[in-house]
């Protein structure tokens, strides 16, 4: 990149991310045009990803507060009370962008940079979790980016030693263009030994911590504002390279530096590195910073101010010092075998200024930069309606052998099939606290740290509920990432969120940004659990085709003894099993439409908050009664697809009787929706008085045992006949569901073989 | 009280988990050698943990050898004293030629994390002494490098020496079974651990650390540290 | 026939491996800031042809499976004749 | 000056990766049955000195660190000069 001098052009304004309206209120706020690196500072703290600016207008109707509330938005990472002078600190960050250039390095700096948002407030992580959406997996080079992505988080977590301990796949052909990788991290920290990014005490040292800086990713933050397009081959030379070697290295040298008193505060360079960390730390404090560029430690010869101000390089973090304390913190990370250097000031002028060899190269007000960034209120329009699926268009397989080839090709879709290839790559055990594995519960547990409690974790979203409709779809989120944290036994606590978008310049998407946020806000507040940190992605879109609106999800929960953690398997014969609630469903936006149709239609199914939040309040009662020995909650592929899932891991079968009620059988069997929860228990008549007692509507569906899931329609008016809808070899099943995953990714699947075609096969 | 020195390198990453295992588990002392460290501070058990010690983008352990640490862990093995390595820590003993063999990629090219059955072989060792030859343990794995290789004179020899420790197995203790093999990383005749001649250094791929408690799903590990007490107690063994 | 394809990491890539065995080549004695980079060599057997063809085959090989673009450059030799500007071509 | 020390399996070893590979090129479509051998190269900077003593300094550093001879050799090269016997080394 060349040192270019003002006048600048519109292309190199517009090459920056800044309209000609965003470059005169630059121009406004110094007097004067901005100096090269200055354009560049501006550029990056300018751009959606750091200023927030087509957000923040709306952001502010989520629900933030709450008795457990520490830390909420704002700082790097939300900080919830977790009892025993223990804090949970949590967020999930979206790396879609770089992730969709090089899937391997993209997804594996993500998982670096959210572990650095968590152990630079103090806390240690213990736990990492991806959420993940992909294209059709014969796309092209969608095997490739799973792959990729796969190899990356686990490459990077399985190094740094911090667990992967869920998480949530989804393929959809919307992502086609525009793949979503977001990590989630958790760590825990004592309640006074949580640090701040704050650049306080005029006169103090500011050091620079950790890899040396090279010239990746310049521009890294500014291209995950921009949307792809025929350039975006151009832009690849940005790829950063993670160590995790190095992180790990960073973890444990921070972690020892914060049990000292020589640091007043600590920040890690994520996007936008330098620049944004240090403008946010004096921000935050109200003071300002004096840098000098030539003293930070280059991996390149020959790099310039600007590149140094908006590398993206790896594994770096930002601290400030207390006065007199210097040699003890150089000497402290020194031991780790890291780079630490004094490299600027904190001053009281409000100004951030950067020289180079002596020179002064930025000058600019911090509340310029930061507070006075751009914020605007886009406009909004709500999308024309979508299409509403017509039942009668869609052929009904016919009981018997042609449903269960139906059940066989969902469990094989990649979106329900076993997710074991994934996170078998992820060292889902380190630090021995991995209570609830992936596969076993429809939320992760891990031990709280030197207690006998567990944190229960859930990550996900469906997004073709979101396109349907963005408020209930969004709300619809959080609600089954409550369910699935109250079917481990564990209370909702807190949430994060990460919300994929595509351009905020367009209305209809801008709409559906709002009312998600809407939807968000509701279903947190039904649920008590408050967001407590988040990130905005926008711009998934690829020559004006968006992903599908996926306000990502991620809910913790704490339980008071995670030894009664409850697996979602039926663990043996002669348990009484129960479908709890009674939610809408149906074939509007299941994956069982989307098998057949191929295309998303309507509607949604509809969401009763208060319902709901029965449904968890009497679930959690219900656990704590110690009468549930297996809870899994309906969601992709509907009810048949639950039992199905929950007859696999012990390997134990189930007959299942459902009332007729009129509905179509595939309705019946793979319809979706919230709010029911399939549930085993030992103690079926106390099961039914404390439902009934709590106003739950709850169904008797069978009694575990033999190697055999069928369902069965109960007999019609006074006939005791029952209809079998299937009936199929658990093993069969299994074997479906077991390989489907692997199988889409081969391309091995015949996609003609699938689908309601086997209509024609029943006699 | 046994005190168990866990050597841990900069990016070893269960050096905590075995810590924790032995003082909380356990119920000895454990705690924790740095790599630039030269004395064992008084130890009877010396483990080496799994993790990546210095990133191992390079072969596994091989720089790890260099540690001035391993100089006392030499001494100390050297006379006798019971030494274990796990996953990372076998990758690093047999780079140091303290075990014979060498832990090559896994076959699949892929990184694997899960539940394995070992069974128990070969002659007694530190770490085995009093398990009873041929029982299946469950223990779970996770490596990228757990592909034991040697030369087949070597591997003849170990077996003959009854030096191979622990082989991947079925839950019923089969191996071998016909276009099936036990060992999930491709290791060569499904060997998941080995033992010097003398017995009394011992490194594993599986995690035993990490099944000790029910809690987690498993405590079989639990057998590899109490057989391990009995060896200094002076309960049979080889030292 | 042979060819060879050396695939390295573009410079101003960050090399973390390279990184960490100068490091341990340093902590050996072996002096000082060792600057090292990591690369990966194919060795391919290719059939009998004309020079040309075999490394415009091998250039194929490189740009489509071998190297990545966005992070490395690759480098093309034919083994057993004496390699070289003359059968070998670079890219990226 | 430049020294490079091209690590490979030993003849025998199987080469997992080199076969995946091998695989892949052939269902992109390059002919069936290829036989790929991967190795690692090492390209490391070197204090100026008489080529003898650069081979041999390189030859400590591919024996002590670079290659483990259970299952892989080694080649040596001074980059810059013309590569080959005279100049290298091989060993295991
Ligand atoms: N990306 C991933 N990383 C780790 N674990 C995953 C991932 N995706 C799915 N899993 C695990 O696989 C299991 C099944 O996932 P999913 O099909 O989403 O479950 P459910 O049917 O309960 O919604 C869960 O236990 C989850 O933790
Ligand atoms: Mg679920």
């Amino acid at each position: 990149m060349k040192t270019l001098q003002p006048p600048y052009t519109s292309e190199v304004i517009a090459a920056h991310g800044l309209t000609d309206a965003e470059y005169a209120r630059i121009e406004a706020h110094l007097g004067r045009a901005p100096t090269w690196p200055e354009l560049g500072v501006f550029s990056v703290l300018w751009s959606e990803h750091c200023s927030y600016k087509s957000s923040r207008v709306h952001l502010g109707r989520l629900p933030t507060k709450g008795p457990q509330v520490i830390h909420g938005p704002g700082e790097n990472a939300g900080v919830v009370d977790a009892g025993d002078g223990l804090v949970l600190v949590f967020k999930m960050e979206s790396h879609n962008h770089p992730s969709f250039i090089e899937p391997r390095q993209g997804a594996a700096t993500g998982v670096g940079g959210i572990l650095r948002d968590v152990f630079t407030m103090g806390a240690r992580p213990i736990a990492l979790a991806d959420a993940l959406r992909f294209g059709s997996p014969d796309a092209a080079r969608m095997s490739h980016l799973v792959k990729g992505v796969v190899h990356g988080i686990g490459g990077y977590g399985n190094c740094v030693g911090v667990p992967t301990v869920t998480g949530d796949v989804m393929f959809d052909p919307e992502y086609d263009g525009n793949i979503l990788v977001n990590a989630f991290a958790l760590g825990v920290a004592r309640k006074d030994g949580i640090f701040l990014g704050r650049a306080e005490g005029i006169g103090n040292p500011v050091f620079y911590v950790g890899s040396k800086t090279g010239r990746d990713g310049i521009h890294g933050a500014t291209m995950a504002s921009a949307e792809f397009g025929a350039d975006s081959e151009a832009k690849r030379p940005t790829v950063q390279v993670g160590d995790p070697f190095i992180e790990k290295l960073l973890i444990e040298a921070c972690l020892e530096v914060m049990s000292t008193d020589v640091l007043v505060g600590i920040q890690d360079m994520g996007a936008a590195g330098l620049t944004s960390s240090s403008c946010e730390m004096a921000a935050r404090s109200g003071s300002g910073l004096v840098l000098r560029l030539d003293q930070i430690p280059m991996r390149e010869t020959g790099m310039t101010p600007y590149e140094l101000l908006l590398s993206e390089s790896q594994e770096r973090m930002l601290m400030v010092c207390r006065r007199g304390e210097e040699s003890r913190l150089v000497a402290l990370v020194a031991r780790w075998g890291l780079d630490v250097c004094e490299v600027g000031t904190v001053t009281d002028t409000g100004r951030y200024v950067c020289t180079w060899h002596g020179e002064v190269v930025v000058d600019v007000p911090i509340g310029a930069l930061v507070d006075d960034a751009p914020k605007y209120n886009r406009p909004m329009a709500a999308p024309p309606p979508m299409p509403v699926l017509d039942l009668d268009a869609l052929p009904v397989p016919h009981v018997g052998a042609a449903m269960t080839e139906a059940l066989l090709s969902l469990l094989a879709r990649p979106t329900i099939a076993s997710k074991r290839w994934v996170y078998r790559q992820y060292d889902h055990m380190v630090r021995t606290g991995t209570v609830l594995r992936p596969g076993q519960g429809d939320a992760a547990v891990v031990r709280l740290p030197e207690t006998s409690r567990g944190v229960a974790i859930s990550v996900g979203c469906n997004g073709r509920f979101v396109a349907l409709d963005a408020r209930r779809g969004a709300a619809m989120a959080v609600a089954e990432a409550a369910l699935n944290v109250v079917c481990v036994g564990a209370r909702p606590l807190a949430v994060t969120d990460c919300l994929n978008f595509a351009s905020p310049e367009r209305p209809e998407v801008m709409y559906s940004f709002s009312e998600a946020i809407d939807g968000l806000a509701e279903a947190c507040l039904a649920i008590d659990a408050p967001i407590v940190s988040g990130n905005v992605s926008f711009y998934n879109e690829t020559h004006k085709r968006g992903i599908l609106p996926t306000p990502m999800i991620g809910l913790i929960g704490l339980m008071d003894d995670a030894s009664r953690a409850v697996g979602q398997a039926f663990k043996e014969a002669g348990h009484e099993v129960f479908l709890l609630g009674k939610g809408d469903f149906g074939l509007g936006g299941s994956e069982y439409a989307a098998l057949c149709l191929g295309a998303l239609q309507g509607p949604a199914p509809s969401l009763d908050l208060a319902a709901h939040r029965l449904l968890l309040d009497t679930l959690l009662t219900l656990h704590e009664a110690g009468l549930i020995t297996s809870a899994h909650d309906v969601s992709e592929g509907g009810l048949a697809v639950c039992l199905a899932e929950a007859c696999f891991e012990f390997g134990v079968g189930l007959v299942a009787t459902v009332p007729t009620t009129g509905a179509r059988p595939d309705v019946l069997l793979f319809g979706e929706g919230p709010s029911r929860v399939v549930v085993s228990t030992q103690d079926g008549d106390r099961l039914i008085e404390t439902c009934r007692f709590a106003g739950l509507a709850c169904r008797r569906l069978g009694l575990t045992g033999g190697d055999v899931l069928s369902m069965r329609l109960a007999p019609a008016g006074h006939s005791d006949a029952t209809t079998t809808l299937f009936d199929a070899p658990v093993s069969r099943l299994r074997d479906s569901w077991a390989e489907g995953f692997e199988q889409a990714l081969k391309g091995a699947r015949d996609p003609a073989s699938v689908g309601p075609t086997t209509q024609e096969t029943e006699p | 009280m046994t005190r168990f020195a866990v050597i841990s390198f900069p990016g070893s990453n269960c050096d905590d988990d075995c810590v924790r295992v032995v003082n909380e588990v356990v119920g000895e002392t454990g705690y924790k050698v740095r790599h630039d460290e030269r004395t064992l501070d008084r130890a009877d058990v010396v483990l080496l943990p799994g993790g990546f010690s210095f990133g191992d983008y390079l072969r596994c352990g091989a720089i790890a050898r260099f540690s001035p640490i391993m100089d006392a862990v030499r001494a100390f093995a050297a006379a006798g004293g019971p030494v274990l390595g796990i996953c990372n820590g076998f990758q690093i003993l047999t780079e140091a030629g303290l075990l014979p063999g060498v832990l090559r990629r896994n076959v699949g090219l892929s990184f694997i994390c899960e539940d394995t059955f070992v069974r128990v072989e070969g002659r007694q060792t530190a770490f085995t002494n009093g398990l009873e030859p041929g029982s299946v343990l469950k223990l779970p794995i996770a490596h990228n490098e757990g592909n034991y290789f040697a030369d087949d004179e070597t591997l003849n020899r170990l077996e003959g020496e009854g030096q191979v420790v622990f082989r991947y197995c079925t839950e019923r203790g089969e191996t071998g079974l016909p276009g099936r093999p036990a060992a999930p990383n491709g290791a060569a005749r499904d060997i998941a651990g080995v033992s010097n001649v003398r017995g009394n250094i011992v490194g594993l791929m599986p995690h035993p650390e990490r099944c000790c408690e029910p809690l987690l799903g498993g405590v079989h590990g639990r057998q590899l540290f109490d057989a391990v007490l009995r060896t200094i107690a002076g309960d049979g063994g080889p030292l | 026939m042979k060819g060879r394809v050396t695939v390295s990491l573009r410079t101003g890539v960050l090399d973390v491996e390279g990184k960490a065995i100068g490091k341990a080549l340093t902590s050996l004695g072996f002096g000082g800031d060792i600057d090292v980079r990591v690369g990966r060599v194919f060795e391919i057997e290719l059939p009998e042809s004309s020079p040309e063809v075999a490394l415009s085959r091998l250039k194929d090989m490189a740009v489509k499976l071998l190297s990545n673009p966005i992070m490395e450059s690759y480098r093309l030799e034919l083994v057993g004749s004496a390699p070289g500007a003359a059968l070998g071509t670079t890219g990226t």
